[in-house]
C-alpha cells in the first residue's frame, strides 16, 4: 500500500479520527476510573464512518443520532471536554447536564435529536427532513442506526415515509453484527438491506474497510445524489466495535469472547497507544498503514497533548 | 349544524392564517377527509395536506421531526385507538422535545370512536391514558363552546398536546349552551349553568350524560352547577370544589374506560371538604366483560337514583 | 376459452364461491334496508382468494383475518345464517353475539384470530405458528392483511420473526390497491412485495385473474411446500373490491369514482344476479364464463333457495 | 442475595414443572442474560428460551398468539419503556384474547429502568398506565416477600399479567421482611409490620421509602403499619383504611411518574373516613422539567416533615 504523507489524505480527517479515537480513550479511561454515573456505549472502531459524516455535512445539514452517538458527537463538536463534562452532568457540558450520554445532541453542532430507544430516531429523522422539504432548505438530515434498531418497524415504516415524500435522508446503517450480547444469527434471520433497499427503489451503497478518505469521497457523492434526486438513501456501514475481551467460566475454560456493549472498555488503556487491533476493522491501523510513521506520530503526540488536561 | 361541522369549521377559522401548517395523516385529503372534519382545509386556509400512509408511530414521529425543525403541524387520526402504535414517539420523543420548549406546535387531533358496534378492538375512549404516561396536556371537545375555546387556544401554539373528538358526536346536532359563566384559562374545564342544589362535573365525553341529568333535575325543581371537565389530566378544581361547597352535593360523571382517571383526583380533593355533603361519582360498570361487546357504549344514567343520592 | 363442466372444477369450489357471493349480497341487501347497527366491510370481488383458501385448509390448520373478513367466514362456516346473526348481535350468531364484524374469528371454523386494527394480526399469527411449531403439530397458519395493513411497522418485523422460527406461515396480502378513500400512490411509493421478500429470503408468488380453480391448485402447492420447507411464504393477491359508483359533485360534474370502502354496496343488487362486473376483477364473472350457462344458473338458483330465508 | 438473584431464583422454582413454557425476549439466552435475570432457566428447568430480535410490538403479539394455541409464555424485557412499542397488542389483542378466557398463560415480565441517569428516555416507571389503559392486571416486586407471592401466584397462570421489576434494587441487598402480616389473596398488597402510630402505603417501588420511614419514625419512639401495594390497579383497600383508621394518619407514597396513579384512588378513599385525622400523600415533584434530567430518579422523603404532618 502506497503511503500518504497527511495532507494529500486531509490532514483535518486524519486529526478528526485521531481526536475521535483518543478522546474515547480519555472517556475509557475516566469511566474505569469510576467518574460517570450516566452510562456509555463507546464507539471504539466507529470513527471512520463519524468523520466522514461530519466531514461530509455542509452548514444546514442535521444529524440525527442513537445511544451509542461518542463517535460522532465528538466528531461533530471537536471537544472531547465538553463531553466529558456531559457525562458528568455539568452545566457546561456539550448537554448542559440535561441529556447525558444516551441522548446527547446539539443543534448547534448539526446533532439535531439522538434517541436511546431503538428505532426511535428515524422517524424523527423523516419529519425533520418533510420540514426542511416544505422550508426549501438546501439540506441533508443524516440518521444514524444499526443493526439491530433496523429490527423495529418503525426502520421500514420510515423507508416506506423517505421515500414517498422524497426527502433528503441519508440512513446510516452501522452494522457491527451485535445487539447487545446477541449476534445477529442469534436474533434473527438475515435481513439483506441491498434488497430491501430495492423493494422501495431507494439507493442503496455499501461501505467497508474503514479507509477515511474513501469514506469521504463516496458520502460525498451520496450527499450531491440526495440533494439532487430529492430522494433518501441507505448506506450500509460494516464495522466492528473494539473492545471485546475473553472470559474464562466453568462452560469456557478456554476463555468466552465477550464483545464490548457498553461501559469502560476494560481491556484497552490509553497508555497502548491509539491503535486498538491491528487489522483493517481498526480505521487507526488503516490510517496508521497509510500514513508516514514519523508523521502519524506527530498527530497522535498533537493530539494527546490536547487532551492531556482530561485525562484522569 | 352538527358537531364535525361545526368542528370543521372551527378547525378552517384557526387555521387561517397559518401558512406553512401541515395537516396531515391518513385520508385527510381523500375521500369524506376523515368524516368531514378536515374538508376543505387545503383549499380554505392554505395550510398543507399530506395524505399519509398507513403507520402511526412514524407519523407520530415525525410531526415531532417537523416540530424540532420549526414546523408546525396537525396529525388527524380516525382512530384514538390507533395512537397506541404511536405512543413510544408520544413518550419518549416528546420528552426529549420539551425539554427544548419548542416554539412550533404539534396536535394530535384523534377521534375517539365511541359509537359502539365497532367491537372491542375499536372502541377506545381513553384519552386520560395517553396523557398520562408522558404527561401530555390532552383535551376532549364535547360542544360549541369547549370545542371554540380549545381550538382557539391549543390547535396552533408552541409545545405538544392530544385534542379528542368523539365519533358518537359527530353526526348529532351540536350541544351548545346559551353561556360560559366561568372557566380555566387552558380550557381545562369550562362552567356552564350555575345552579343552587347540585355541582356537576362531566369528564371524557359524558357532557350529554350531565345535560340529561340537568334535564331530570329540572323537573324536581332544582337547578344545578354543570361543569365540563375537557383535561385528561388533573387540573385546579377549587373553584369546582368552590361550587360544590354552596351547593352541598357533587356529581362526578366519568365515561372513560380507563382503570386511573382524573375524575378520582376531583373526588378524593371533594371529599376533604365538610361542606359537600354527598359525593356521586359515576363511572362505567366494569364488572363483567360487557363492555367488550359490540353495543351502544355509551355510560347510561339512573338519573332517578343519581338524584336521591346527591340530594339525600 | 373452453368450458368446463362443474364436476371438472370442483363442484364444491363453485358452489362456494356463489354462496360466499350470494351471501354478501344478501347481506348487502339488509344492509341497505337497516338492519345492522355493526359497520361491515363488505368483500365483494375477493370471493376467489376466500374460497382457495378454506378448501386448501388441513383440519389442523388457522385462518387470521382482518375487518374486511366476510368472505372468508363465510367460506369457512358455509353459513349466512349464522353471519347475520353475528352481525344482529344475536346469542346464536357465529361469535355469540360478542364480535360483530370486525373481529368476528371462530375457532371451530378454523379462524382463529380477526383484528380490526391494521397490521395487528401479523405478529398474533407469528405466535400461533411458533406455538404449532413447538408442540409439533402438522399445520399451517394463514394470515390474511392488505396493501394497507403491510404499511404498518408490524408487517415487516413479523417477516422477520416468522422467517427467524422457520414457522409455516402464508401471508396473503389482499392488494385492492385502496385504503380507505386512498388509492396507493395517493399515500405512498409503491413496496415491491417480491423484492422485500427476497430480502428475507422468504418465497413470494403472486395471484391473479380469479380463477377458482387455478388458485386452489397453487396454495395448494405453497401449502405442501412451507409444510416441507418449514417456512413462510408471502402471496401477493392482486384483486378489486366490487361495488364502487360515481358521484357527481360541483368538482366533478362528470361524476367522480368512488371505490367501495365499507357500508351497503349501494349500487350491487341481488336482482340484477350473482355477476356484479363483466370482467375479470369479478370472480363470479370468471366463474360463468368457465362453466355452461345452464350448470351456472342452476348451482345459482340452488344457492339463491337455501339463502331465501335471509334476505329482508 | 441480592434482588435479582433472589427474583431469578423464584423465577426458576416457579417453572421447575412447567415444560412447555417459552421463556422469550431480547438476549434472555445470551451475554448477562438481562443482568442475570433469566440466567440458568434454560438449563435448570426444562423451559424453552428464545432468543429474539428487537420488535416489541411483535414480540408481544406474538405472546398472546402462543396463548391463543394453549402455549404458555413469558415474554422478559429489558426495559419497561420499551413496552411503549408493544401498547396496540397489550390493548387490542388482549381485549380480544381475554373474551376467550384462555387456558393459557402469558406474562410480560419487564425490568423499570429507575436507576437513574440513563436520561430522559430510558427512565419510565408508569407501570400503572400500561396497565390502566386495558384494565390489565399489573404486579410490581420490591422485596422477599412480594416476589415469592407474586411469581408464585401470577408468573404461569392463566391469564395475561405484566410483573415489573426495579433496576434500581437490581444489585442491592434483597429487602426482607419478619413476616407477612396480612395480604390480599392476589398480592395486590402485603402487610409487613403492624404499628399504632401510623398506617404507610407504599406503591410502585417505594417501599425502600416506606422502610426509611419507619426507622425515622422508631427514633421518635412511634410504630408503624406498612403496606406494600403491589397491584398497578386500585384493589379492595378495606384492610388498609381498617388499619389507618386505628393508627388516625395514613402515609401514602407513590413513585410513579404517571399522571393518573392508583394512589389516588386510596387517599380519595380515606378522605371519607373520619377517623383518619391526617393524610399525607407523598407524590414525585413535577413542578419543573428537572424529572427528565439524567439523576438519581429515586424519590426523596423529608422523613421529619413527614412525621410531623402525620401525627399533628
Amino acid at each position: 500500500m502506497k503511503k500518504m504523507n497527511v495532507s494529500e489524505m486531509s490532514e483535518k480527517a486524519a486529526n478528526d479520527l485521531l481526536m475521535v479515537r483518543l478522546g474515547q480513550l480519555v472517556v475509557n479511561e475516566r469511566y474505569k476510573n469510576g467518574d460517570f454515573k450516566v452510562p456509555i456505549h463507546l464507539a471504539l472502531g466507529h470513527e471512520a464512518i463519524a468523520v466522514a459524516v461530519s466531514q461530509t455535512m455542509e452548514p444546514e445539514d442535521q444529524l440525527v443520532l442513537s445511544h451509542r452517538n461518542i463517535h460522532y458527537n465528538l466528531a461533530r463538536s471537536g471537544s472531547v471536554k465538553e463531553e466529558i463534562d456531559e457525562y458528568l452532568l455539568k452545566p457546561e457540558g456539550a448537554g448542559g447536564g440535561w441529556l447525558g450520554s444516551m441522548n446527547l445532541s446539539r443543534k448547534s453542532e448539526g446533532v439535531a435529536y439522538t434517541s436511546s430507544i431503538l428505532g426511535n430516531n428515524l422517524p424523527v429523522a423523516s419529519g425533520m427532513a418533510l420540514a426542511n422539504k416544505t422550508r426549501e432548505k438546501e439540506s441533508v438530515v443524516i440518521v444514524v442506526t444499526g443493526d439491530g434498531a433496523m429490527e423495529e418497524g418503525a426502520f421500514y415504516e420510515s423507508l416506506t415515509f423517505m421515500k414517498t415524500f422524497g426527502l433528503r435522508v441519508i440512513v446510516i446503517v452501522e452494522d457491527n453484527g451485535w445487539s447487545l450480547a446477541s449476534r445477529i444469527h442469534e436474533r434473527r434471520c438475515e435481513i439483506d438491506l441491498n434488497q430491501l433497499a430495492k423493494a422501495f427503489g431507494i439507493r442503496h451503497d455499501t461501505m467497508e474497510g474503514n479507509d477515511i478518505a474513501r469514506y469521504i469521497e463516496t458520502l460525498r457523492d451520496i450527499r450531491e445524489w440526495t440533494m439532487d434526486k430529492n430522494e433518501p438513501v441507505i448506506v450500509h456501514v460494516l464495522l466492528t466495535t473494539l473492545g471485546h475481551w475473553t472470559m474464562k467460566t466453568e462452560d469456557y475454560p478456554e476463555g468466552k469472547f465477550i464483545n464490548y456493549h457498553a461501559g469502560p472498555a476494560k481491556t484497552v488503556n490509553i497508555g497502548d497507544g491509539p491503535v486498538i487491533e491491528n487489522s483493517e476493522a481498526d480505521p487507526v491501523f488503516v490510517l496508521k498503514s497509510r500514513l508516514d510513521e514519523t508523521e502519524f506520530d506527530k498527530l497522535v503526540k498533537n493530539q494527546l497533548q490536547n487532551l492531556s488536561g482530561e485525562l484522569p | 349544524m352538527n358537531y364535525v361541522g361545526f368542528v370543521n369549521q372551527e378547525l378552517k377559522k384557526a387555521l387561517k392564517d397559518k401558512k406553512g401548517v401541515i395537516v396531515f395523516g391518513q385520508n385527510v385529503g381523500t375521500g369524506s377527509c376523515v368524516s368531514g372534519l378536515s374538508r376543505g382545509i387545503e383549499k380554505e386556509t392554505g395550510c398543507r395536506v399530506l395524505n399519509t400512509q398507513n403507520s402511526e408511530n412514524t407519523l407520530v414521529g415525525a410531526g415531532f421531526g417537523m416540530m424540532r425543525n420549526g414546523v408546525s403541524s396537525i396529525y388527524i387520526m380516525k382512530q384514538l385507538d390507533f395512537l397506541l402504535l404511536g405512543i413510544d414517539q408520544l413518550v419518549n420523543t416528546y420528552n426529549y422535545i420539551r425539554v427544548f420548549k419548542p416554539s412550533a406546535s404539534f396536535t394530535i387531533l384523534a377521534v375517539v370512536v365511541d359509537n359502539g358496534y365497532q367491537g372491542m378492538q375499536s372502541s377506545l375512549n381513553n384519552l386520560a391514558d395517553f396523557c398520562s404516561i408522558a404527561r401530555i396536556p390532552g383535551y376532549a371537545i364535547t360542544n360549541r363552546r369547549d370545542a371554540e375555546k380549545i381550538i382557539g387556544a391549543h390547535l396552533v401554539s408552541p409545545g405538544f398536546r392530544i385534542i379528542g373528538l368523539s365519533q358518537r358526536l359527530f353526526g348529532r346536532e351540536l350541544i351548545d349552551f346559551e353561556q360560559v359563566i366561568s372557566c380555566e384559562a387552558d380550557g381545562g374545564w369550562l362552567q356552564y349553568t350555575d345552579g343552587a342544589d347540585v355541582t356537576i362535573a362531566c369528564f371524557n365525553f359524558s357532557i350529554p350524560q350531565g345535560r340529561g341529568l340537568i334535564e331530570a333535575l329540572k323537573d324536581k325543581g332544582k337547578e344545578a352547577s354543570l361543569f365540563s371537565i375537557n383535561s385528561s389530566s388533573p387540573v385546579e378544581w377549587s373553584p369546582i370544589i368552590a361550587n360544590a361547597c354552596q351547593t352541598g352535593a357533587i356529581v362526578v360523571i366519568d365515561d372513560i374506560k380507563s382503570v386511573n382517571s382524573p375524575s378520582v383526583d376531583l373526588v378524593a380533593r371533594a371529599r376533604g371538604e365538610e361542606k359537600i355533603r354527598t359525593i356521586t361519582h359515576i363511572t362505567r360498570d366494569f364488572s363483567s366483560l360487557d363492555w367488550l361487546r359490540p353495543n351502544a357504549d355509551e355510560l347510561v344514567l339512573n338519573n332517578k337514583n343519581i338524584i336521591h343520592q346527591a340530594l339525600k
